[in-house]
């Protein structure tokens, strides 16, 4: 582990943070319509994500990977502006919070439906082959309630068939929602579904940057090298609620008190410290230069037109001529 | 006062309470009392007869036809309408061919909260009545009142064929009543929201709250607009529809799903070919916009009718 | 001579030798030719471009939307439309609201082996193109020629938007031709199948032999019976429905999908709304019956509609 | 193993293996509407779930199951009548071929999506828990192709969250239609599966009804005290086409010749014989009764009415007056 890549973590792993406890803060003032959905906790693993991933590479984050989006590139407007409904975002107020990507930049706007991302980067996998490119990778997250689709089940064996490069982040917060890991599934770890899809199996502790880093980032390689699909079952816990509308009253004290309720970011930062990689005034100074960028993006965002309903283009299809236009 | 939302969990603590065959399964229904509320408390009142599943609605629901099959009357929660694509196999193909195949009835019912609220996108905000609606086996329901989204609860679950039952989301906490009701009007038959002589608009769940404003809105301007609220889509009241036509001689009707089919196009079709000559006019038809429902309230409330869209279709059509 | 089947699997042939973009995928799809053998030779006529899938739907369909983003141009085979439910969810949120939400392109072909055959029963029969028809974002082809199997897929493969490829299995064999076309009316555009003055019917499909049947059975009674194919059904030629409805005055509506909603509803409320002027009499449609497809010959029969059904509901028509 | 069990269960064997002859001979004569799907090399498994069951179990079968069905009950009429389109059968022509049942017997009627058999066996368990029936157990049959499909995925988590006595038996016979496991999915062995799921498995050779006896046995005995679900993983080939249209041309020679394409009705005929069970009188005799009841069967019920469409009531609900008759 170096320096440079520890420290850029956790500075991603900041950035998402206090980006996201503004966006929070902003649902509370009544800004923001619609739910809003925070990767506190998860920051560590997602951030190991997105820097392991290249230009070139293709990712599809799921809820809470503000920290991988912004590490494989993300603008922090793209998020703001989505949230807050912009006209000038990616997703031009057509949809709103986590549901944005960039797909000429390799990351794929998620569709709400678990388990639905995971066959379509197989698919974008499948045409880079097509396309003779190789070394490329392709990854995308889920959490423990999103293993119990069908939907996951079908593209982690197709991608096992394939032997795909993908890289596949399970992140186990413990629950889906309100449902706890007892009502969702009954092996003893995730990671033991590896070996029933002929996969590379890594388990790691996402309340810990150092493992994350090194974990995820041997899982890429490896995809990358050739050796098929791997997937990745951290283990964390949720810090928020399911969304900031949910104060989570269903997590027990003894759980936030134990080892999975550890705060990655924290735990980062002490080792920063510890390490003698950061000195506190460093650590400062990255915040406020993280709390800086964030306000200057939600202030240039809040002065940003709404979508105009009467300018909008009422029509689903890329070929116009086609659109049954019919009473419209 | 009760609100809509909560006619539902009460319908469903009757059902609990009254049938010991009725048991709840989805998404954090139990404990958490579900996304909505819709089951608040019900877990601890029915101790081991509320369940949260796996997120996993194609076995859900493939659950609930072996449950019902063994005589159960199980309650699925579908934690968004959206969310019943992946268990639209076992719906379509296995609860409503059940019957029809062995003669052995499948009751259960599905709840889906259904329709658009601002700020919910593309994937929280469907209003698939109309598809589930083409299949034959299969019951509709579409209530629009609170007292409706009680009685019809507890008929859906009297009911031994499936039944969709589509809840609105928009009505959920902005629609109360003084209370329960102790009768209700049986599934299948319509009512008439508002009378009216002069024009019929059809219609059924949210937007009848939409018909009805615009219907007020029209009376300074002298019209009176009868207004049918169809609350089962399947079966539909044609007879109903027909009747308040034969009385008015013209026919607007209005949905929030999308243009291409769906109710507003079964209505016109039923109306057209059983009632041509009581139409002075020729029918229309308002729908939402043909793209994806929009996440920004701005786009969504163009997206889908209105009062004011309504209004604006109701006077066309009065003024043809 | 040519049947509907080989100018289906001579369409990818030549989508596959023009474009480097087109793959297939689908279950049995490689060496063994497809379950119809609607790509018999091509996996070894294009080495790797003709890929076994698992039976795995939703993540087929998801996989097409993946390599479509990048820049392929996927043919997924469903086995049988029935089976096209697993993928539902993929197909109707994912691809269709692709362009939508992101300004990228989903050109993807997903071919349906639609509609009834003797002895197939309720779930290798089914017409689902009404309920794809339903959701905005796709385009769903229904061709009932040889001619249009072949060019209208070739077309499918070479739109930027999602095609749903309704390809009826009872003409796979049944239906030949000379030869393949040189050129085609584009996607959009209803045919007049056959000229009349009396009444119009408007199908599409394996319907359209039906009516054909049916509507030379009324020669000898005087009567001439313009049939319209409407070739696809999302987008319905809207125009020429109302146009040859302006020359009879008479309409019928005739689908072998369920009666309630999909397209003979849709028909019926376009040209009441819209050609409510040029209607002498009632408009009518014919459908199958409001069951599941029964498995047995003679019930199936008599499930969908056939000449003689629609023989008789253009006799009532034209009596009217 | 008893000569009792031994010879029962080749006897049922015996009977699905002529009947099937029946049939097919039927289908090349043209006698029968839509296709025949022959268990060939599969009756030992079969058969074996079949006897292990007890009258108040569910069973769903699937289409390679007409010995485990013959053992669970099924009269033989039931066979015959749904493949010729007999009236009195029990799906008096609705339904065709393998899509039969008798709900009233634990014999539910398959649909012919794949998967979708198995959750709704968990859910009729479910019920039998909620009215608090124990010791009871529901069986299902799939293929391997089937286990790439969603829903067995969602249906196999479903049952092990619930700790349900399901029997879930996997019939890997290397084919699904044409497709081999090497492009149905990339583990060693599917059983490799049930870790993932937290339940048992069981691994047999298919084509020896000794181990399949055993194996079935213990993993039915399993289920029904109390051990939750148990997922047996069979090795054998599918000795038939997928359907008899089919000429299977696919199957390599040298696969027909391997441990794989053992014809487990001749090795039990062998045993028999071997062990002393039975003379070939025995064998002859039991044979012939067999086809006696296989010809009585199909000579009954060809002299059967077909369905009459005039008298049939084409309503879909079991509530005639919700049915939306419109335009009927
Ligand atoms: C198919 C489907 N069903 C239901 C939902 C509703 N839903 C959204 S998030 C969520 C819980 C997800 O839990 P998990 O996968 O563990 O991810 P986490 O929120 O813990 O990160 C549910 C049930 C959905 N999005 N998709
Ligand atoms: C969801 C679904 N997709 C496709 C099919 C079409 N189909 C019927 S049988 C079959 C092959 C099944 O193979 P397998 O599961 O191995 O069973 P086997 O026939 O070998 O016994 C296919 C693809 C289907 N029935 N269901
Ligand atoms: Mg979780
Ligand atoms: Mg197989």
């Amino acid at each position: 582990m170096t320096r440079e890549t520890f420290a850029q973590a956790y500075r991603w792993m900041l950035l998402a943070r206090l980006l996201e406890e503004k966006l929070a803060s902003l649902y509370r003032g009544g800004k923001i319509n619609g739910g809003v959905f925070l990767g506190k906790g998860q920051e560590a693993l997602s951030a190991s994500l997105g820097m392991a991933l290249r230009k070139g590479d293709i990712f599809a984050p799921l809820i809470r990977d503000q920290a991988g989006r912004l590490a494989f590139g993300e603008d922090i407007l793209d998020a703001v502006r989505t949230y807050l409904g912009s006209k000038l975002g990616p997703m031009r107020g057509r949809e709103g919070n986590v549901h944005r990507g960039r797909i000429s930049e390799g990351r794929l706007p998620m569709i709400s439906h678990l388990g639905a991302m995971i066959s379509v980067v197989c698919g974008a996998l499948m045409a880079r082959r097509f396309k003779g490119e190789t070394g490329v990778v392709g990854a995308t997250c889920i959490g423990d309630g999103g293993t119990s689709t069908g939907a996951f089940h079908e593209a982690l064996n197709l991608a096992a068939v394939e032997k795909l490069p993908l890289v596949l982040i399970v992140a186990n917060n413990q629950f889906a929602y309100s449902t706890p890991n007892s009502r969702q599934f009954a092996c003893k770890d995730l990671v033991d579904r590896a070996v029933g899809y002929g996969i590379d199996g890594h388990s790691v502790d996402a309340t810990d940057l150092d493992p994350c880093l090194e974990v995820v980032g041997k899982a890429v390689e490896r995809a990358r090298s050739g050796h098929g699909p791997q997937l990745i079952v951290a283990h964390l816990l949720r810090l928020a609620g399911h969304g900031e509308h949910d104060d989570a009253g269903y997590i027990d004290e003894t759980l936030k008190k134990s080892g999975l309720g550890r705060d990655c970011l924290q735990r980062a930062e002490c080792a920063l410290l510890e390490r003698g990689w950061a000195s506190t005034a460093d650590l400062e100074c990255w915040r406020e230069e993280a709390l800086r960028q964030v306000e200057e993006a939600v202030a240039t965002v809040q002065r940003e037109p709404a979508p105009d309903p009467g300018e909008e283009n009422w029509c689903a299809l890329s070929t116009p001529h086609l659109d049954d236009t019919f009473g419209h | 006062m009760i609100t809509y939302l909560e006619a539902i969990r009460e319908a469903q603590a009757k059902a609990l309470a009254d049938d010991p065959r009725v048991y709840i399964y989805g998404q954090d229904v139990g404990e958490f009392g579900g996304a909505f509320k819709a089951t608040k408390n019900l877990a601890s009142e029915f101790p081991g007869r509320v369940l949260d599943a796996p997120i996993s609605e194609d076995a859900m629901v493939g659950s609930a036809i072996g449950a019902a099959i063994e005589g159960m009357r199980p309650i699925i929660e579908i934690q968004f309408a959206d969310f019943s694509t992946p268990a639209f196999n076992q719906i379509v193909n296995h609860a409503a061919t059940l019957f029809w195949r062995t003669e052995v009835a499948c009751p259960i019912t599905i709840r889906l909260p259904s329709g658009g609220t601002a700020g919910s996108g593309p994937f929280h905000s469907q209003s698939m009545e109309g598809l589930y609606a083409h299949y034959p086996g299969l019951v509709v329901m579409t209530p629009a009142t609170v007292e409706d989204a009680y009685s019809m609860l507890l008929e859906a679950v009297a009911i031994d064929d499936p039944v969709i039952f589509c809840e609105h989301k928009y009505l959920y906490y902005h629609l109360k009543a003084d209370g329960l009701p102790t009768e209700a009007l049986p599934v299948g038959k319509a009512r008439i929201a508002r009378q009216g002589r002069d024009a019929t608009v059809v219609t059924y769940s949210a937007m009848v709250h939409e018909c009805l404003a615009a219907a007020e809105e029209l009376v300074v301007e002298g019209y009176e607009v009868e207004v049918v609220d169809l609350r089962s889509i399947k079966p539909l009241d044609t007879d109903t529809v027909l009747a308040s036509v034969a009385r008015t001689g013209r026919l607007l009707a209005v949905g929030e799903a999308w243009p291409w089919g769906g109710v507003t196009a079964e209505i016109l079709a039923r109306v057209a070919s059983e009632g041509f000559g009581l139409l002075d006019v020729p029918p229309r038809r308002l729908n939402a916009k043909n793209t994806p429902v929009p996440f920004h309230p701005n786009l969504w409330g163009t997206h889908r009718p209105t009062a004011q869209t309504v209004a604006r279709a109701m006077r066309e059509l009065l003024r043809l």
